[in-house]
């Protein structure tokens, strides 16, 4: 699985990333709550450049770099071929962002661990970058 | 191969039938009497030879036959006419060329009124008009492209082209031999006059076909100096409006 | 001029509370109304608001307001406020007003003051769930004779079709949306007189190409690929007037798919100037029909005024196989605001004066009759073919269901919609993906309720809907509008 | 098929999923000589500071090799019998193989300094060593590191965190020698000092006494606890006694392999080639062991797959301070540099190829800089120079978007 993003229909919005960084690190997808009393961060990036624009986001890689190269076994692939990081076992190294070829993976704000795409595998239902893309620009393509 | 008909054993439908579905490339009509819309829609490069008078709309919507007219021809000659030639050996009606995008019209002695209206360029295309003789009032209105050319030879005392000549016109060119009176010719139109013959350079392969196809001296043609009339401002509606929501 | 006595016509309230500053309502206008500092103050300029409700829309927080600017004058029940600022604009500049969509004025709309009818005990209800109920129709003439010539037909599987729409007034992507819902639904969309671009060809088959005054994109390949040609006089936003398509919106795709140099103004005279007469129009469509092999059907398009019964009297006499009608309340991409709000007269009057003289004349079968101008939701539907109609066009509600806040600004090419522009920037904006699905989506929902309202009448066709004016009542109506309309009072 | 790991760690358990990935059926043996299973080197800081458990050390899941169905023999493997591919363990066992993978590691070294082979003296690499100093630090005394690269500051920072007092002793003129150019270190200097480690560059460690260390100076420093953190050095003793091509570490061609058809080698042992370089070089990374180890399981299973070589690359989170360095860290290019307080990147370029970056404190631009110099993309200085008004991703050259499109296009990364 992964997001596909079209930049043909991204408007640079950013809601993508809005959404995301209010569905992580405890905020429960409430955007107020989120931005009012705490410090969201996104998962996934929004690039701007030459008039276009897209998400960049996890690409859920077959073979990953950053599961090769976590030292600590924290980032693993789930059986839906989810990439993630297991926050409890992450010491922060960065390694993961080091490798990361699209320079998806992102230390946290406070540097202390990484953070990235898990295509918001808690929710039941569709990440909320592709549920809340205003233009259909975002889609999940469910092959593994 | 020709084909051959008579337009006398025909109807109107039956005609444009008979014509439509005759295989061959060269399509010669006798003894027309005012039938209409032939060669219309016509994509194809075939020939067509008409005797005669035709009516409306000859070779309207066309896109790429020869037509040829030995008699006169009614409204609407070329109407929205894409690629092709037509040349007509006699006059033409009203509406000449309404709205041509491409190929070429030769006629010979004079034509009705809002000739080469709404004419246009595109791309590669550029729509062409020249008529030997004289042409009505509004001549070249809303012009948006291509040339036409009018030569004024039959009847020298008079001014080649009727009143509102060029009105509402924003681009393309209209030709004229002689010099024109100027209150025939739109507010918005600058008139030039041309004396040496090295300005006619762009015109002059199209005045050289003219005089091939009608059996015309060059120096006839040339004779006099020419008028050229062009646009000032091709945006004359850009401050007419203030744009208002309500 | 340095002062403007015009004021903002909406202001923008931010509620401090819920704004996160992230940004969304600054990248979305287009007008320039949102700014961000870099030390992340945001502020406003309302003056550029034109109340299209992007921001408010996407704001994630729902931070955003936008109401009626407090400018609040004397009450004049006369000197209204718009009548001021009108004025005000006008002094400033010494322009023709020019404006968009369609006519905003509080004219007495028709539709709702009748009333549609009901089983009652007397003949049964149908429940259209459960029973077949049809809503397929044929457009075109329903004449023909032993050894004549089949006449070509449209097949619609609903009344509803979408109305002409340039790519140059709209973006290509409504453009994509409506055409795949047509062919989705089994309905027909209309290229307007902006030519077909290339990307639309595969929808060729439900498409109605138009041939308007200025023949833009016109050449046999586009008449001969569409399912019926229409050659349009005149349309109720502006009636006997042409259009003008401004050099900054013609896009080199634009001027590709109208056959016109780029960016030079794309002008339609007012009149067709080979049609100064019904004879002239008979030669048009007759034209157009050679020109087509006879396999086409040629509608024509007229705008509802004055003596529209004649006129379309004429027209099925000059053999259009279907006579289309657009009322004043019919919109635009642009136009002068005195002929869009004063000209023409209601699309419910004109069809059922239309349909009533076509009766009358014995002519109803030749041509069939398609209403457009105005039609909100599917009772206006049920109404009007109800008052004669055998199809209505949806122009107004199709781009609503595209997102369009009717802001009235489409004139400026900068729709925050991606609708009534031809800026890359602003026109992907509209995903036709997207775009196709909620217009589909308008389409089977007013399919449902059409089919609700027919099974209440207990009426299983729409063929016996057509005309069917006992299934409408007058409410508030003056007789002498009664009379017009062919029906009785609520009540009789 | 017989498949023999000598080996447990990280190029072992790359080995294992390449082989399972193809061959899911043959016979695999790993001896482990740690008789740890695999688990994580770097994570050993972690370990003494409490930070980590024991099995919070692991590399996989503890059942990672049982679900491999993987057979593991304790033990040291003594020797290698090619001839008879047999693999014999110190323990007079013999394990015989079709298909072997050397995968024995690297060792630190030992430096010849007279007293160095004191009991309060230790080395810093494996989970017993952490052990071993958990035991010496309750006194809470000074600590002497010996070497400034990786291994050294993770264990400077560990003892600081542990409340010790630390002292660095660099012989190099300046920290993190293999990984900083001179600015660069300085500004890491500067944050260690700023921290309360002492950081002695310059000099050496020229004899050990009873808990105190002398140095070159003439200078000597009071210590409880010394740590030897100089570098590592390939454990490559059984492939040069079984006759296999060794030099600074054991030589394998493109595919891994030795100079045995039969032997394939992977991880900190061998000599690879340095993408940037063009040279063969011992580039113990633990990134690159896995990538090895991978490649070498799939070759071992029956694949032809090249390995493509890999760069020097290393990301160090100290006190707070985030250093990610990648390429070659000997280039002589020239420098494009970008400073915003304690936020730098240094990007060095040959021609218009990216031969190495550090970023200090500003990792998240890291990943697509790697890959770019992997994949030495070229792009001229100018667009760099751009990039470098603001170094953000959105901001990379619009080479490295075309090559990430072309990753897309032509599968060479496949995303799941």
């Amino acid at each position: 699985m992964k997001i596909q993003s079209n930049s043909e229909y991204c408007l640079g919005c950013g809601l993508c990333r809005i959404y995301c960084a209010a569905a992580h690190d405890g905020y429960n997808g409430s955007v107020i709550r989120a931005f009012k009393k705490g410090t969201p961060q996104a998962r996934a990036g929004l690039i701007e450049h030459q008039q276009q624009s897209w998400i960049n986001t996890c690409r859920h890689c077959q073979d990953a770099p950053c599961i090769n190269a976590c030292i600590t076994g924290a980032l693993q692939k789930n059986n839906e071929g989810i990439v993630f990081i297991d926050g409890q076992r992450c010491v922060g190294c960065l390694t993961c962002v080091m490798v990361c070829p699209f320079g998806h993976i992102q230390p946290s704000l406070d540097f202390s661990r990484a953070v990235k795409c898990d295509l918001c595998r808690d929710l039941a239902e569709a990440p909320v970058c592709v549920s809340h893309c205003p233009n259909g620009a975002l889609r999940l393509i469910e092959e593994v | 191969m020709m084909a051959v008909f008579d337009a006398v054993e025909y109807n109107h439908h039956t005609l444009l039938e008979a014509m439509n579905q005759s295989p061959d490339e060269e399509i010669e009509v006798l003894n027309l009497n005012g039938q209409r819309y032939l060669g219309c829609g016509w994509k194809n490069h075939k020939s067509l030879i008409l005797h005669g008078t035709v009516g409306n709309n000859l070779g309207a919507f066309c896109e790429g036959p020869t037509i040829l007219l030995y008699g006169n021809g009614q409204e609407g000659v070329g109407n929205t006419m894409s690629a092709g030639e037509i040349i007509v050996h006699g006059r033409v009606g009203d509406i000449a060329g309404y709205s041509m995008r491409g190929g070429s019209l030769y006629i010979r002695d004079d034509a009705g009124y809002r000739l080469g209206i709404h004419m246009k360029a595109y791309q590669d295309k550029s729509p062409l008009i020249v008529v030997g003789g004289r042409s009505g009032a509004f001549l070249g209105e809303y012009m948006a492209g291509g040339t036409i050319i009018i030569l004024g030879l039959n009847d020298p005392g008079f001014s080649p082209i009727g009143p509102y000549c060029g009105t509402g016109m924003y681009a393309g060119e209209i030709w004229l031999r002689g010099e024109v009176p100027s209150n025939h010719v739109a507010d918005n139109i600058k008139a030039e006059v041309f004396q040496e013959k090295a300005r006619l350079e762009v015109i002059m392969p199209h005045l050289q076909r003219f005089a091939a196809c009608f059996g015309y001296d060059m120096s006839i043609i040339l004779d006099k100096p020419f008028t050229r009339l062009t646009v000032v401002d091709k945006r004359i509606f850009s401050r007419l409006y203030t744009g208002f929501a309500g | 001029m340095s002062l403007s006595m015009l004021t903002p016509a909406f202001t923008v309230e931010r509620n401090q509370d819920r704004c996160i500053g992230c940004g969304v309502c600054v990248k979305q206008c287009g007008n320039s109304v949102h700014h961000k500092d870099e030390d992340g103050f945001m502020w406003v300029i309302d003056k550029n608001c034109v109340g299209c409700h992007r921001c408010a829309v996407l704001c994630p927080t729902q931070a955003l307001a936008i109401k009626e600017f407090p400018a609040a004058l004397r009450p004049n029940s006369y000197w209204s406020t718009s009548s001021l600022r009108e004025i005000y604009a006008q002094a400033e500049t010494g322009g023709v007003l020019l404006t968009g969509m369609g006519n905003p004025r509080p004219f007495r709309s028709y539709f709702d003051h009748l009333l549609l009818n009901a089983s009652q005990v007397t003949n049964p209800s149908i429940d259209p769930l459960r029973e077949p109920m049809e809503l397929g129709t044929y457009l075109g003439s329903q004449v023909s004779s032993l050894g004549e010539r089949e006449k070509p037909l449209l097949k619609l599987d609903m009344p509803i079709m979408f109305s002409a729409m340039s790519y140059g007034a709209v973006s290509l992507n409504v453009q994509k949306s409506l055409a795949r819902a047509a062919r989705e639904k089994g309905t027909f969309w209309n290229t307007g007189e902006g030519g077909l671009h290339s990307d639309l060809q595969e929808y060729a088959a439900s498409t109605i190409v138009q041939v308007a005054s200025g023949r833009f994109g016109v050449n046999p390949d586009y008449l001969n690929q569409a399912a019926a040609v229409e050659i349009k006089i005149g349309q109720g936003a502006k009636p006997g007037i042409g259009g003008h398509l401004p050099g900054e919106k013609v896009s080199a795709d634009v001027a590709r798919t109208r056959m016109i140099p780029a960016w030079s103004d794309a002008i339609s005279p007012a009149p067709h100037h080979d049609v100064y007469s019904i004879e002239d129009l008979a030669q048009l469509i007759e034209t157009l029909k050679v020109a087509t092999n006879f396999e086409k059907p040629i509608s024509v398009k007229v705008a509802a005024v004055h003596n529209i019964s004649a006129i379309a009297s004429g027209m099925v006499r000059a053999g259009a196989d279907i006579v289309a009608i657009d009322g004043f309340r019919g919109a635009t991409g642009a136009a002068p605001m005195r002929i869009r709000d004063n000209i023409g007269i209601p699309i419910e009057i004109a069809i059922a004066q239309v349909d009533q003289r076509m009766r009358d004349e014995g002519i109803r079968d030749q041509a069939s009759l398609v209403a457009a101008g105005g039609i909100r939701n599917s009772a206006d539907v049920v109404k009007i073919l109800a008052l004669g109609a055998d199809a209505v066009y949806i122009g107004t509600a199709a781009l609503i269901a595209l997102g369009c806040h009717l802001c009235h600004t489409c004139f400026t090419g900068r729709c925050n919609w991606g609708i009534a522009t031809t800026e890359a920037q602003l026109s992907k904006r509209l995903n036709p993906e997207l775009g196709a699905v909620r217009a589909a989506n308008l389409l089977q929902a007013w399919e449902h309720e059409i089919k609700e309202m027919m099974g209440g009448m207990g009426i299983n066709a729409v063929d016996s809907l057509r005309g069917n004016r006992l299934m409408l009542k007058g409410i508030g109506l003056e007789q002498h509008e009664l009379d017009l309309l062919g029906i009785t009072a609520a009540g009789y | 098929m017989k498949y023999l790991i000598i080996g447990s760690c990280i190029a072992a358990a790359g080995a294992v999923e390449g082989i399972r990935s193809i061959d899911p059926e043959g016979e695999i043996t790993v001896i482990d000589g740690e008789q740890r299973g695999c688990y994580s080197r770097p994570l050993i800081s972690y370990y003494l500071t409490g930070r980590r458990t024991s099995s919070q050390l692991d590399y996989r899941p503890a059942d990672f090799f049982a679900q491999q169905r993987v057979r593991i023999i304790p033990g040291r493997a003594a020797s290698i019998d090619v001839i008879c591919k047999q693999v014999l363990l110190q323990d007079g066992t013999g394990l015989e193989y079709d298909r072997l993978l050397l995968a024995t590691g690297a060792s630190p070294v030992i430096p010849p300094i007279p007293g160095i082979t004191q009991s309060w003296v230790n080395t810093f690499y494996t989970w017993q060593d952490a052990e071993e100093i958990s035991a010496q630090t309750a006194a809470k005394g000074t600590a002497v590191v010996l070497g400034s690269g990786l291994i050294g500051l993770k264990a400077a920072e560990a003892l600081h965190h542990m409340g010790m007092k630390v002292v660095m002793v660099e012989k190099q003129s300046h920290i993190l020698p293999r990984l900083l150019s001179p600015r660069s270190a300085a500004a890491v200097g500067g944050h260690l000092q700023r921290h309360g480690l002492k950081v002695v560059t310059g000099h050496e460690v020229v004899a050990v006494g009873n808990h105190e260390v002398a140095v070159d100076d003439g200078s000597s420093i009071a210590a409880d606890l010394l740590i030897i953190a100089v570098g590592t050095r390939p454990n490559q003793d059984l492939a040069r006694e079984a006759g296999l091509q060794t030099d600074r570490g054991i030589i394998v061609d493109c595919h891994l392999r030795t100079s045995d058809p039969h032997i394939w080698a992977a991880g900190d042992v061998i000599e690879s080639r340095h993408i940037v370089r063009g040279t063969d070089e011992v580039m113990a990374l633990l990134p690159l062991a896995h990538r090895e180890g991978f490649i070498a399981g799939l070759n071992m299973a029956g694949s032809r797959t090249r390995y493509p070589g890999g760069i020097f690359l290393n990301a160090v989170h100290i006190l707070g301070m985030h250093i990610i360095t990648a390429g070659d860290p000997e280039t002589t290019g020239s420098i494009l540099r970008w400073q915003e307080g304690e936020r730098c990147l240094e990007l060095t370029m040959q021609g218009q190829n990216l031969h190495r970056y550090i970023a200090i404190n500003i990792p998240g631009i890291s990943g697509p800089l790697t890959a770019l110099i992997e994949r030495q993309v070229k792009i001229p200085e100018s667009e760099w120079f751009k990039f470098l008004r603001n170094p953000a991703i959105a901001n990379l050259p619009a080479a490295y978007w075309a090559e990430v499109r072309r990753w897309q296009d032509d599968g060479s990364l496949r995303c799941g």
